[in-house]
């Protein structure tokens, strides 16, 4: 990671949807450039090791000790208790790929996707969620008050509130661990690198790279998701290489950060307060009957 | 304005976080997060004790306590990686479901009880001196064996080189031959 | 491999990223199956028909790589007329004694000149020493291996994979062609395996048959080839290398027998061979007991060879167990190992239990084996009861890793030193503690003793250093004394080094060089990324640090690399020695084409082509002439329990494969025998990547209990369907021995297959369940008989029949009924199924 | 619309996480919002107007209100100790936000209004703060509107058009609601057009609301949210023709306007359960999202996938 100075001095914006480095619209001078991540589902074996990294780093606790039935998936799904979740999905590949019509088992690991326009961030009402300097999204502990605002605003169904705890969490993109110069806890323990590390623009272009290869190799069904800053969360920060549409891993297929419609809501809103005031005004002053 | 009212972040937003969702309204204890093995006393160099891939691990010690237990990057079996099993020694070595203390259950009891490590050492001590002594075998049909067929050991894939090698060499200077690990199964 | 080394893993991903193809090969569509190129599903069990059909295919194609073959192998050499193949005898070899369940492998020999093996039956076959072994270097005699080999494979085709294997021929070809065209001069091909091959009653012979098929395709000894065993636990290779097992010494030397090994001298002269390193034995057994014995072992009294227990037969775990349920064996150590879950027919380890004087348990938490007597399945069942359990239990605490000092060798022989990050807290002892106070409060309560018996355990060295609080006991200093010293008391460089006169020591001949110049090889940690791919300075792997095994094979008979890009290590003639990546496995100054001189001895009688070093004829062995105690070439046998008979032979099982008489043991009825529909499933069993062996550490750790919380078992839904069995509901699994029940998961990664016409439902069980720790089950090993391999005494878990059906099992004494009831309906006695 | 066949989910689990606020807490807190709002509002048309009687009603209704509604917020926090973190920032993008600043002005307002009214003391600081108070009131009553439509819950962010005006003719019927409960004739009068008003504002916004919200309206139709909003359509025609019936009697104007208040209550529960039931189904979630990319061109239909593991099926 590099100090990226070049861009100072920083234009502050108020406009809900800046485009390019979200740090740049949350007042850090002297940021570091975004970092992320690209999984590679392509890759992944499924061995969860991610999931356990990141509660041994963070201290989260267990999930609960329930048998899904949803294949080898027994923690079902993001939350405040699990903040990498392995999907895994048996299906069958599709007639046009090179593997025709065979069994196929698709393993990919969840996370938060650091949207670039975060909805959870947008809507937190005490600040406790923030963007860093690395351009990810954190909730701060100290400062969450549990009013559960931000759960279900995510697109994604990322961020929960943790029982008993009171507070919501996720991924932090193990911010202290950027900090101290270290790979997230997942990317580092990822066998495979399925879970790969880094500035985002490198990502990118390694995300392309692999996709032109998978799709030579006769793999139809690869295509990237979240990578696209010009989608309706302005682009994640942490996306993916899928083999299979969206919400076949539990994705939503077109996720929009719903504060994009926020100026029309208010709109809306004020219309309907002034509409209000007008009919109580009518009531009082109209004509009496 | 005192100090509190000034770190108000409402206060602060206006300057260079109008929205409040950066910098204007990071807490102070977010601006001091850092990673906790950047300040550890100590980082030992481990191998992971699960499988025999034997990736390497750091030992982050900090006030004589195991804060973090994570891949080695250095090793180039494992090149810094662990699967779930070597991601999870932490909680496998400082969980709370580790017992710490020796237990006993005398013959035909229902429940152990707790024991004296040195207590207990002695008396293991005497049953192998007396099971050996009342199993000792000089002779199996006419052949020379020298041994007994009284004690018995099971394990050793999970243990060190050098424990395994007191044990063998114990065990064999004892006499006692049914000596076996997970080799076998 | 995904499944259970999945950091392994990563760099079989690598090599798929550059090109190579993944074949996978398992019952199960499994992880591992997920990111292979192919995966061949087959029953299991039957491995060593699919293998054995790509010998066939390699031999009568011709595609075997002839020159490799020729120099490096024993494919030349003739074998005794005596010797008569199951071609001949219908599934049998010659010399089978059937009513002591034996062979007697004397007819395997070679042609006038019995050679011992390198490892497993050690001794000296019968007949006339010295002889050389006459070779056909035309491979057209037809005594000679080649031969053998064609016409012992000649039945193994495509036909009898679908038959037996239920590979349908297409898979089989394509899986052929993958082999074929990634062998030669230029490529190279590996094969990963672990207990999927080896827990069988013909395990060895699955190895053996892979062995084959990699001579032929010249991938043993070269980069990127071999077979490559992924072993277990983090120091299982260590466990075996100095090994805490019956019939081993350090570094492989035989534990001795009684009658046979009465002087030092008896037992070298019964198992050395003349030729290759093995011929120095008797300087690794001296060195030995002097590691042990010290100053008291001296040339007069045989350096104390006597003070070594003999054996009388196999004293596996299971003999043990035998031993105990007979009152013989009355104290019972477990060190790391959880045999009420991870041994086969869990009930007969706890029935054992239940009659020792005591118990000693060294573990983590209280795992099943610690607590059977008051809340194992026999005590619901009411088989047992507390009160009458007269064992004594101790339960120790053990230090974990993290608390200690001490080395583990992983899969790939490389010792790994870990240090202790901090000191244990309670009770809790590193296993080094236990043992050295244990010996030393032993020692004083003998001291003085005028016992001859006791003369071995006073005699003992037993004086490490201790430190700390707790006077733990110097694991280095344990190190130094296995690496061993020389004549002045300075730590061995090498094996060669060591002498039979009693001037030098070593604890175990193999790891000498481990603490070369007084330093601990094992700890160094010089980053791979500043090596190159071998990372010699990482670690440190026996023997001599060499990485790769046998690697003279990876240069040609002329000694240069069979091709650029696979080189390993050459001659040098500019130097006259042999040079490379890897330490040469290959006297250093023997040139290429070498002939040893008459009369010559140990390593100075290999020949320059003599690439198998350990051999004592130093070639690889594509017949065995001795070694193994189940015939010198591998042949299908079904499995113990099997729902099908064998399609190659009239011989159903191995003959000598290990079986018991017993009520708790009982096997299943022939195939077609009455009786024999009962038990119409074949199960097999298997590892999860999130638990660990018998659960001891995971099933206590909550990160890994919550990833796979329950006892499942896979089926396929057309067996669920057959079955009535739901999805997320339960299922009762009966074996002939016991009845188990686990949550279903309905899958098509279980896939029902054809054999011999009819479908074959495997059910899949994860056996790592207990009732003890954060998430339970049923352990799936109460299912397990004991049938053993003959060869290494290993259970056979990976293939036995059962029913499964919906529901769960009955508790109590119900659940005995239950299992009375299908011995009824099968018409099962203690004697079904234990005919030779 | 997407053929049921093509619809996929993993395992059927929902894609978003559902709101962990609880009922009766949230939804109390909506309707009590919007009730203290519009009271505020007639409070303090009552005090220009000269209706004391009203005035005081309301006042008061609006400040139990909206206590009782700081109640419920607070008692669904998570941390209802860290209640004082909601004024660390102010935050547009944050409804919750905004709304807490609101509160923090509009709630001693209404305090302060009611109480001097009742103690009937501080005349100028009393109408000073009815009219603070009126001024905030109809903000107070829909902005919760803007809060729920400002997730990703399919049922209420599809339908952020029409939902504050759902929210304000809901806060309009409870408010006047309360002015008949409180008021006599005449001065209920306002309260009896408000609630004409008020219902019908209600009844078109929330029908156009389900229409327009196509797959979307289930939730609102089906389930306890269907009941809900069943339930209140009822209780808003009971409230209605009480309303136009109240001038003649003071019991009628009681119970008409215990029927709006029902009513108003009902909305903003069914509301409430809808989203919760909407934010549970992938299939709200995913089938507009996928007609959004077909839409757009970028559907991906050529692959067919399906989570071939029992029990994945998502269908309803
Ligand atoms: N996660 C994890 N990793 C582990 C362990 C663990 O418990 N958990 N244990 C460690 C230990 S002690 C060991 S020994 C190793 C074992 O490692 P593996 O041998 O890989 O372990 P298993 O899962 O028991 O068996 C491997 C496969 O063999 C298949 N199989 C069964 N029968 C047959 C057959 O007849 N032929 C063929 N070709 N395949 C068959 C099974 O379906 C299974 O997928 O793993 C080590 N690593
Ligand atoms: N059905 C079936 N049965 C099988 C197999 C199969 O595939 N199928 N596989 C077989 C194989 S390959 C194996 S290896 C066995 C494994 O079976 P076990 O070895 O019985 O199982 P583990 O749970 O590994 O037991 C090791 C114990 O050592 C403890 N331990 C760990 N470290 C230490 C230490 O430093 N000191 C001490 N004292 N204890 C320690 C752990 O807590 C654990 O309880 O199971 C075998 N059984
Ligand atoms: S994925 Fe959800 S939780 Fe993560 S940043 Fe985006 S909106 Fe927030
Ligand atoms: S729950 Fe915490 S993080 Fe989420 S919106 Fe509320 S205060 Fe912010
Ligand atoms: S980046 Fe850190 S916090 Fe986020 S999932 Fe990975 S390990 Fe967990
Ligand atoms: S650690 Fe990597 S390979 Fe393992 S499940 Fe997570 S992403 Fe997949
Ligand atoms: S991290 Fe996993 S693969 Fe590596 S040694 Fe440990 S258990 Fe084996
Ligand atoms: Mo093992």
């Amino acid at each position: 990671m590099t100090e990226t100075t070049a861009r100072a001095p920083r234009r502050v914006s108020f406009s809900l949807l800046e485009r390019g480095d979200p740090a740049d619209a949350t007042g850090y001078r002297a940021h570091l450039e975004r970092v992320g991540f690209f999984t590679d589902t392509s890759v992944c074996i499924g061995c969860k090791a991610c999931e356990v990294a990141c509660k041994e780093w963070n201290g989260v606790p267990d999930d609960g000790f329930r048998l899904t039935g949803m294949s080898f998936d027994n923690t079902g799904g993001l939350s405040g208790n699990t903040w990498r979740h392995v999907a895994f999905v048996e299906t069958h590949a599709p007639a046009a790929d090179a593997g025709d019509g065979e069994l196929r088992w698709l393993m990919a690991s969840d996370v938060c996707k650091h949207c670039t326009h975060a909805a959870c961030l947008d809507v937190c009402p005490t600040g406790a969620l923030i963007r860093t300097e690395f351009g990810t999204v954190v909730v701060q502990d100290d400062v969450c008050n549990g009013c559960g605002y931000c759960v279900p605003a995510c697109p994604f169904g990322v961020i929960g509130r943790r029982e008993h705890d009171g507070r919501a969490f996720k991924c932090t993109l193990c911010y202290d661990r950027l900090r101290a110069g270290m790979l997230p806890a997942c990317a580092q323990t990822c066998p495979t690198d399925s879970i790969q590390f880094g500035p985002l623009d490198d990502l990118r272009m390694r995300a392309e790279r692999r996709l032109r290869e998978l799709q030579d190799a006769g793999v139809s069904s690869a295509r990237l998701y979240g990578e696209d800053p010009e989608d309706g969360i302005g682009g994640a920060g942490a996306f993916f290489l899928l083999l299979d549409e969206p919400e076949v891993y539990g994705l939503p297929p077109d996720p929009v950060v719903t504060t994009r419609d926020l100026p029309c809501l208010w709109a809306h809103a004020a219309v309907a307060a002034a509409g209000l005031v007008a009919t109580a005004l009518t009531c009082f002053f109209g004509r009496r009957r | 304005m005192p100090g509190t009212v000034r770190s108000w972040p409402v206060l602060r937003q206006w300057r260079r976080d109008p929205s409040a969702r950066g910098v204007a309204a990071r807490s102070a204890r977010t601006g001091d997060r850092v990673a906790r093995t950047r300040d550890v006393d100590r980082v030992a160099k481990s191998v992971c004790p699960y499988c025999a891939v034997g990736c390497g691990q750091d030992i982050y010690v900090k006030g004589g306590r195991i804060v973090q237990i994570e891949g080695d990057a250095d090793s180039p079996v494992s090149r810094g990686r662990l699967c779930p099993k070597g991601a999870a020694t932490l909680q496998l070595t400082t969980g709370e479901n580790r017992l710490s203390k020796v237990l006993y259950r005398r013959p035909h009891a229902s429940a152990f009880e707790e024991l004296d490590l040195d207590t207990a050492m002695d008396m293991v001590a005497d049953r192998v001196v007396a099971t050996r002594r009342a199993t000792f075998a000089w002779e199996d049909e006419g052949r020379r064996v020298r041994r007994t067929m009284g004690i018995a050991s099971l394990g050793g894939a999970t243990l060190d080189n050098e424990e395994n090698y007191l044990m063998k060499k114990l065990y064999t200077a004892l006499g006692a031959l049914q000596i076996e690990n997970q080799a076998r199964i | 491999m995904a499944e259970c080394h999945p950091v392994g893993f990563q760099w079989v991903m690598e090599a798929k990223a550059r090109g190579a193809t993944v074949i996978h090969v398992d019952p199960r569509f499994s992880r591992t199956s997920a990111l292979a190129d192919l995966h061949v599903p087959l029953r299991a069990g039957t491995d060593i028909v699919l293998l054995g059909a790509i010998v066939n295919h390699v031999l009568s194609t011709g595609k075997d790589f002839r020159d490799y073959v020729l120099h490096y192998t024993n494919a030349a050499t003739i074998v005794s007329e005596e010797f008569a193949d199951t071609e001949d005898l219908d599934g049998i070899f010659s010399g089978l004694i059937a009513d002591e369940r034996r062979y007697d492998p004397a007819s395997w020999s070679y042609a006038g000149a019995p050679t011992p093996a390198a490892a497993g039956a050690r001794a000296w076959p019968t007949g006339a020493r010295g002889g050389t072994a006459e070779t056909d270097p035309t491979l057209s005699h037809p005594r000679c291996v080649f031969q053998i080999l064609r016409r012992h494979f000649s039945r193994y085709t495509p036909e009898m994979v679908e038959e037996v294997c239920g590979i349908p021929r297409e898979h089989f070809a394509k899986l052929c062609a993958a082999l074929v065209e990634n062998s030669g001069r230029e490529r190279t091909t590996a094969f990963c395996y672990a207990v999927g091959w080896t827990q069988h009653t013909v395990g060895v012979q699955y190895i053996r048959t892979a062995a084959i098929l990699q001579l032929l395709l010249g991938n043993i000894g070269r980069p990127g080839g071999g077979i490559i065993a992924l072993r277990g636990h983090a120091s299982i290779q260590g466990s075996t290398d100095i090994p805490t097992l019956f019939d081993l010494l350090p570094g492989y030397l035989p534990m001795p027998q009684a009658g046979a090994h009465d002087s030092l001298s008896a037992y070298v002269a019964s198992f050395v061979p003349e030729k290759g390193y093995w011929a120095d034995a008797r300087a690794y057994t001296v060195s030995l007991l002097k590691a042990w014995w010290g100053d008291a072992a001296r040339a007069e009294n045989d350096f104390c060879f006597d003070y070594l227990p003999r054996l009388t037969g196999s004293h596996g775990t299971y003999e043990t167990v035998l031993a105990q349920l007979a009152g013989e064996c009355r104290g019972y150590f477990l060190v790391g190992e959880n045999p009420a879950v991870g041994s086969a027919n869990g009930r007969l380890q706890r029935l054992a239990m239940a009659k020792l004087d005591w118990l000693v348990v060294r573990d983590f938490s209280l795992i099943e084996s610690a607590t059977w007597w008051k809340d194992g399945p026999e005590i619901e069942t009411g088989e047992l009861s507390t009160e009458e359990i007269a064992t004594e239990v101790f339960f120790f605490p053990a230090a974990a890793h993290t608390e200690k000092d001490g080395s583990f060798t992983n899969t790939q022989r490389m010792l790994q030193w870990h240090h202790a990050a901090v000191v244990p807290s309670g009770d809790r002892r590193s296993d080094l503690w236990f043992y050295y106070h244990l010996g030393r409060r032993i020692r004083d309560k003998l001291a003085g003793s005028t016992d001859e018996r006791d003369r071995p355990v006073l005699d003992l060295t037993w004086d490490y250093p201790t430190h700390g609080p707790l006077e733990e006991p110097s694991a280095e200093a344990v190190l130094a004394e296995i690496n061993g010293t020389d004549a002045d008391g300075n730590p061995l460089a090498s094996f060669g080094a060591l002498a039979a006169d009693g001037s030098t020591s070593c604890g175990c001949w193999i790891y000498a060089g481990v603490y070369a110049g007084g330093v601990n090889q094992a700890a160094r940690r010089r980053p791979g990324r500043e090596q190159g791919h071998l990372a010699p300075e990482w670690g440190w792997a026996w023997p001599a640090n060499r990485r790769v095994l046998y690697n003279r094979a990876s240069a040609d008979p002329e000694g240069h690399p069979w091709s650029g890009r696979k080189a390993l290590v050459w001659w040098d003639s500019d130097t006259g020695r042999w040079t490379g990546h890897d330490v040469p496995d290959f006297p250093a100054t023997t040139p290429p084409g070498a002939t040893p001189p008459e009369g010559a001895r140990g390593a100075g009688a290999l020949g320059g082509d003599d690439a198998f070093t350990m051999q004592a004829d130093g070639k690889a062995w594509l017949f065995a002439p001795s070694g193994l105690v189940d015939g010198p070439l591998p042949a299908h046998y079904e499995p113990q329990d099997s729902p099908f008979a064998n399609r190659l032979y009239a011989q159903l099982h191995n003959p000598v494969r290990q079986v018991l008489r017993r009520r708790e043991s009982r096997y299943g009825p022939d195939p077609g025998a009455p009786g024999s529909e009962v038990f119409p499933y074949v199960a097999t069993t298997y590892r999860l990547t999130e638990h660990h062996t018998a659960g001891g550490m995971s099933r206590w750790v909550p990160y890994l209990s919550e990833l796979q919380p329950e006892m499942f078992c896979e089926v396929s839904p057309q067996l669920a369907a057959e079955r009535g069995l739901t999805h997320g509901g339960y299922a009762t699994i009966v074996s002939p021995r016991a009845a188990i029940e686990a949550r279903v998961l309905v899958t098509e990664r279980m896939r029902p297959l054809t054999v011999q016409g009819r479908p074959c439902h495997q059910v899949g069980l994860p056996y790592h369940f207990g009732p003890n720790g954060l998430v339970t089950g049923d352990a799936a090993n109460e299912l397990a008989g004991l049938s053993l391999d003959p060869n290494v005494h290993i259970q056979e878990v990976k293939a036995f029949t059962v029913d499964i059906v919906p529901g769960r099992r009955p508790r109590g004494p119900a659940l005995l009924a239950l299992v009375d009831d299908y011995q009824r309906r099968a018409d099962l006695s203690d004697e079904t199924g234990t005919a030779p | 619309m997407v053929p049921e066949a093509s619809f996929t989910s993993y395992y059927g689990r929902p894609v978003i996480n559902a709101p962990v606020w609880r009922s009766p807490e949230v939804p109390g807190y909506l309707f009590l919002g919007g009730l203290a709002g519009t009271s505020s509002l007639l409070a303090a048309g009552a005090a220009l107007t000269g209706r004391p009687g009203l005035r005081r009603g309301a006042a008061l209704g609006a400040a139990s209100a909206i206590g009782l509604s700081g109640v419920a917020l607070v008692a669904d926090l998570g941390r209802p100790e860290r209640f004082a973190n909601m004024l660390r920032v102010f935050k547009v993008t944050s409804p919750m936000s905004v709304g807490s600043w609101l509160l923090t002005a509009y709630g001693p307002a209404a305090g302060l209004a009611a109480l001097a009214d009742v103690a009937g003391i501080l005349p100028r600081t009393r109408r000073a703060a009815t009219l603070t108070a009126g001024a905030l009131g109809p903000a107070i009553a829909t902005y919760t509107a803007v809060l729920l439509a400002d997730t990703a819950v399919p049922a209420w962010h599809e339908g952020h058009r029409e939902l504050p005006f759902v929210f304000a003719g809901s806060a309009a019927t409870a408010g006047a609601g309360l002015g008949l409960l409180v008021a006599a004739r005449p001065e209920n009068a306002p309260a009896r057009r408000l609630a004409l008003a008020g219902t019908i504002c209600e009844l078109v916004a929330a029908n156009v609301m389900v229409h327009r919200l196509g797959l979307l309206a289930a939730p609102y139709r089906n389930g306890r949210a269907g009941r809900l909003m069943r339930q209140g359509e009822a209780f808003t025609l009971v409230g209605l023709a009480g309303s136009l019936l109240a001038g003649r009697s003071r019991t009628l104007g009681v119970l008409a306007g215990a029927a709006l208040l029902g009513a108003s209550a009902c909305t903003r529960f069914g509301i409430f359960e809808a989203g919760m039931a909407s934010a549970r189904d992938p299939r709200d979630t995913v089938v507009p999202q996928r007609e959004r990319l077909e839409r757009r061109g970028l559907g991906d239909r050529a692959v067919a996938s399906g989570t071939g593991a029992p029990g994945s099926d998502g269908a309803r």
